[in-house]
């Protein structure tokens, strides 16, 4: 974990409402893994007061990228940050994605916001194994395809590729058998996505990582703000220390 | 950078520095390093131990309000036990002052606790009888005067060591519950904890915490922490730990000239971790911009007028 | 835009909408019409008015603080006489309720100035009880419960008009001043004043405001103040008029969905004197968004699991 | 008084510290008078909260201008501030220097960033009389002629023009009778400034106006926070509604 300041390098506005953000950072680009976060103190004033974290979306050479949309007085003032500006960022934070793992398929499962993390996770998966993206949004105008690969599409209203959500896509192509190999999901996205991921992986029996999010003070797990609670009711987790990125079986959704 | 004497005593707890970090703040007072050097410190506060180990409220456990935030962490702590297995062995290597915080549902919990504690190399205690976030203990206890000075006498009779009582705000006259600390043999206290406070979700019109109300902390409550400890400081005579939405060298010197003998820093650790070393080295700077070689030359001397 | 009621009864006080303007921020009323059109607020509550004009505390009275601000003014005011005179001609022309503030060293001064008012064309009292910044009645009263008795007591007992008493949150609890509130007859409860604070300039070590606390108001206090709210609601069956750090239609839903049957902005005004109005258009476009037609549908269903 | 929303057409940097902002405001233009003011709500957020309160330095056509160095927290977010950004004013506000008297000589007298309100007032001094300007500073880093006509300089430490204070160079030039007409001292600078200037109007039995600053939070009479002790001792005055230009003997200082 590092505490550094890094000068806002690339503002791209993605569609209306989506921003990919480019930080000059030598040190987090070079240790960031893909899953991991960071957090980064959007104002130095008191208002807004705590951090804000946001996963790596991509790295290249010595810049990190986010992306993000406006939600709040945090995400405004990102919006806002004007390029040469600087700002205090704490990282690279959580566990990230496992890569090990004995898979051939790797099924990238992302809701609006959620495919964050996937960019810089394609970069990740070998060269031998094959990657297959899901992107599901409420309509054609929140569809970010940035740094992705091989994906297909679903929206709410139908307004561009499947109609309906993004796990009923998968759950076809599972059932028309297209994938040949052997399959590991990696699933980020709002509580509701994850949740029909988890039924979908018990249905299928496939091996499943997703990344969660929780209300967030410090990040780097002393201040217990952010509880996830552990499948077997034992107690919790920490989303930012134990996290983001949990085995599906693990956390209760 | 010339030299400047930082040292404070509060009673028989002797400080390097004023500056400490904050229970809850900190984790165990092991996870920080790679923000700051630990050892620079003052002293660490640890999160609250229990005698058992407590899960902790449900999320949602923060929300950030203006200038602030609430929480209902709800007390997670791995208990006393394995706290001595796992964090102090690491704890006690450090070169700066250790002092564990105590909270309990009854009077005889803090008392175990503090006697199983005793026994290792920890340098003081602090005792929570203020958490605004727990069903039993916390602000019961707090909030009541009888209890106050019970819990005080008895942990104090189980320990020579120092023995800090840290105080609710959520009192008419925090100045009465010090009184009765200082009667019952505490070695200071520390002021504040957090405030009671609540937000609400207007959308869904949930609370935004799960416990419906948490504590607030942060720079909002630094007028209110400074105002406590003012009135402690005019009415008892009893070393006072001030605590508060200390963000910066400036807001550590408000409570210090106010009379503080030392601060906390708190919710700052986590919008800057590296933030207590950049307050020891503003005071020590400031210290000498105004030509005076001792903290003590500084704390206690607020210029009122008249 | 469709219809919507606004309209809140809080017992015999009547409000065409819940949106109040506090006491201390909007002067006598009459000074803020080029910002705002005053006679769609739900009504204005004068500052506080003593029997004899007071010229209030030296400078400095008023410091900044993270997200809200300090203040001892000391209640300085023109006195109900000339308050008569000068200013509630103009007053009562307006198409709104108008409640007017008092405090009071005595408690035959509180009898007295409602008694000289309760003759003219106002709505409704409001009783602060809970000012920080006088050396008399002030505070003193506001944390006896005794005296808050007697005062509404005495105050009910001279007026048929409504009577609001304001109360300082600055109690362990302020639920049971709501409730000796109650059972004296008042017509409904305020809460809250602010809260007690104070600052420091380390420079020069001098506190920041002249009579070294104050009161503190703004966005800070909010999550304090709904807290205390939330309290009074669930102890006491008295109406509430939610007070604090509000500044905006969300803000001020949290007050009324926690329960408050109207709110008041404070600071705010200072920083957007236009606010009130802005508030009450985004309640109104809440509603319609989420299907209600009346603002009594919202008030007091905060949603609570368990 | 207007509420009013203002963009910020330019900003000049004078010195190393002292900055020129020029806000396009046709209102505020049309209605401003030498010595008012306006209170600018400088961030959006809650921090800084209350609004800052700064002189009208100078208007042409539908532009006003205000000068500043930055001191805290609200005139870092205005210096900040780019072009085009927008921000809530509150003006004219409070009672501007009264022009009707009869005086044939104008002298300026203004302390540090105290020739603020001289730029305005520069131009509202009939053609047929005189202006004399006296600017003090600290130093000669500090000494800021923008707008100013037939001035002097004093300089604490003597690194530009006479050394010592600016009520010490005027009362030299009183002395050696510099000035033929009769005359009127308007003034502005820090509090010590005023009184060094009170006891040179008794003494020399000048006339005399002086703008006053105080902490404000509303800036039009609604709040009580800005008081200033009368002279005779009877009470306050406010110096946002009763000021912030006084007769210097009206004050307490
Ligand atoms: C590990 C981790 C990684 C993350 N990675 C990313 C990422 O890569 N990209 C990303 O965009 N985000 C990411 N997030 C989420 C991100 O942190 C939040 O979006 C961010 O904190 C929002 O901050 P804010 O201040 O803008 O919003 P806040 O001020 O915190 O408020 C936003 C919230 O307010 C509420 N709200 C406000 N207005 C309304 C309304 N009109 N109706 C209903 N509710 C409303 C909602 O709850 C909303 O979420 C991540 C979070 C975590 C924990
Ligand atoms: C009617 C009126 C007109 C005005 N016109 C002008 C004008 O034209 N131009 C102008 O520049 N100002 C003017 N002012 C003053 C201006 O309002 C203040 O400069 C401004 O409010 C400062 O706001 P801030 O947030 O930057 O500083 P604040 O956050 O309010 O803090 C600044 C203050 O903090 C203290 N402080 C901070 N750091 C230190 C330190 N290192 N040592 C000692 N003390 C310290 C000092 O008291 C300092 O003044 C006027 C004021 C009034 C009332
Ligand atoms: C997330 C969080 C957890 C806390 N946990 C504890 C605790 O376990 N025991 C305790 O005595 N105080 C606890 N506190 C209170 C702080 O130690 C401190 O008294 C308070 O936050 C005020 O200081 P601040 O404004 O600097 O944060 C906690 C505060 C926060 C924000
Ligand atoms: C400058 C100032 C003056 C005030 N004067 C009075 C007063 O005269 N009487 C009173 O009952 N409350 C007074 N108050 C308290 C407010 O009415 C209100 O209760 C408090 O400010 C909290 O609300 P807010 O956070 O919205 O400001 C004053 C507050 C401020 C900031
Ligand atoms: S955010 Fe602090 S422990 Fe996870
Ligand atoms: S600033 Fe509010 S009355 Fe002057």
């Amino acid at each position: 974990m590092f505490q550094t300041i890094a000068e806002v390098i690339d503002k791209k506005i993605l569609t209306d409402q989506i921003i990919l953000l480019s930080f000059k950072s030598k040190i987090l680009a070079e240790n960031a893994k893909p899953g991991q976060f960071v957090n980064i103190r959007v104002s130095e004033t008191c208002y807004p007061y705590l951090r804000r974290p946001f996963s790596f979306c991509d790295v290249e050479n010595d810049l990190i990228k986010i992306l993000f949309t406006v939600s709040g007085q945090g995400t405004k003032a990102l919006a806002e940050a004007i390029i040469g500006s600087k700002f205090d960022i704490i990282g690279p934070l959580g566990n990230g994605f496992t890569l090990v793992d004995d898979f051939q398929d790797a099924i990238f499962v992302g809701g609006g916001l959620g495919i964050a993390p996937f960019p810089f996770l394609t970069k990740f998966i070998s060269k031998n194994k094959n990657i297959y993206t899901y992107i599901g949004a409420r309509n054609k105008n929140y569809i970010v395809t940035y740094g992705l690969k091989n994906y297909r599409i679903a929206t709410d209203d139908g307004s561009l590729g499947f109609k309906g959500n993004v796990v009923e896509l998968l759950k076809q192509d599972l059932v028309n058998n297209s994938f040949r190999e052997k399959i590991k999901i990696f699933g980020c996205g709002p509580t509701q996505m994850l949740r029909s991921l988890k039924l979908l992986c018990e249905e299928f029996n496939l091996n499943c990582e997703v990344s969660t999010e929780a209300a967030m003070a410090c990040g780097f797990g002393i201040c217990q703000g952010c509880p996830i609670e552990s499948a077997d009711s034992s107690g919790y987790k920490l989303v930012c220390k134990d996290g983001p990125v949990f085995n599906i079986n693990e956390i209760k959704l | 950078m010339s030299e400047v004497n930082l040292k404070v005593n509060l009673g028989k707890l002797v400080l390097k520095n004023p500056v400490l970090v904050a229970s809850g703040t900190f984790g165990y007072g092991i996870e920080s390093h790679d923000f700051l050097d630990v050892n620079q410190l003052g002293g660490i506060i640890t999160k609250s131990l229990s005698l058992k180990p407590r899960i902790g409220n449900p999320p949602q456990r923060i929300a950030e309000t203006p200038s602030g935030m609430l929480n209902t962490i709800g007390l997670a702590n791995i208990g006393v036990e394995r706290f001595i297995m796992e964090k102090l062995p690491e704890l006690v290597k450090l070169n700066t002052t250790i002092i564990v915080n105590i909270a309990a549902s009854t009077v005889d919990e803090y008392v175990e606790c503090v006697k199983i504690l005793d026994r290792e190399k920890v340098d003081a205690f602090e005792i929570n009888v203020s958490c605004p976030n727990v069903k039993e203990g916390g602000l019961e206890f707090g909030r009541d005067l009888n209890k106050v000075g019970e819990i005080t006498s008895k942990v104090v009779a189980s320990t020579n060591k120092p023995v800090i009582i840290k105080l609710t705000p959520n009192v008419t006259a925090i100045s009465e519950f010090a009184r009765v600390a200082k009667e019952e043999g505490a070695t200071a206290v520390s002021a504040i904890n957090t405030f009671i406070g609540m937000a609400v979700n207007v959308y869904t019109r949930k609370p935004k915490l799960s416990r419906i109300t948490g504590g607030l902390s942060g720079p909002a409550i630094r007028p209110l922490a400074l105002a406590k400890v003012f009135e402690i400081i005019q009415k008892v005579d009893i070393p006072v730990i001030g605590i508060g939405g200390i963000t910066n060298f400036e807001d550590a010197l408000e409570f210090l000239i106010v009379g503080a003998k030392a601060i906390q820093i708190g919710t700052h650790n986590f919008v800057d971790p590296s933030s207590p070393i950049k307050i020891i080295e503003g005071i020590k700077k400031h210290l000498i911009k105004f030509d005076l070689n001792d903290i003590n030359q500084l704390i206690g001397t607020l210029q009122v007028d008249q």
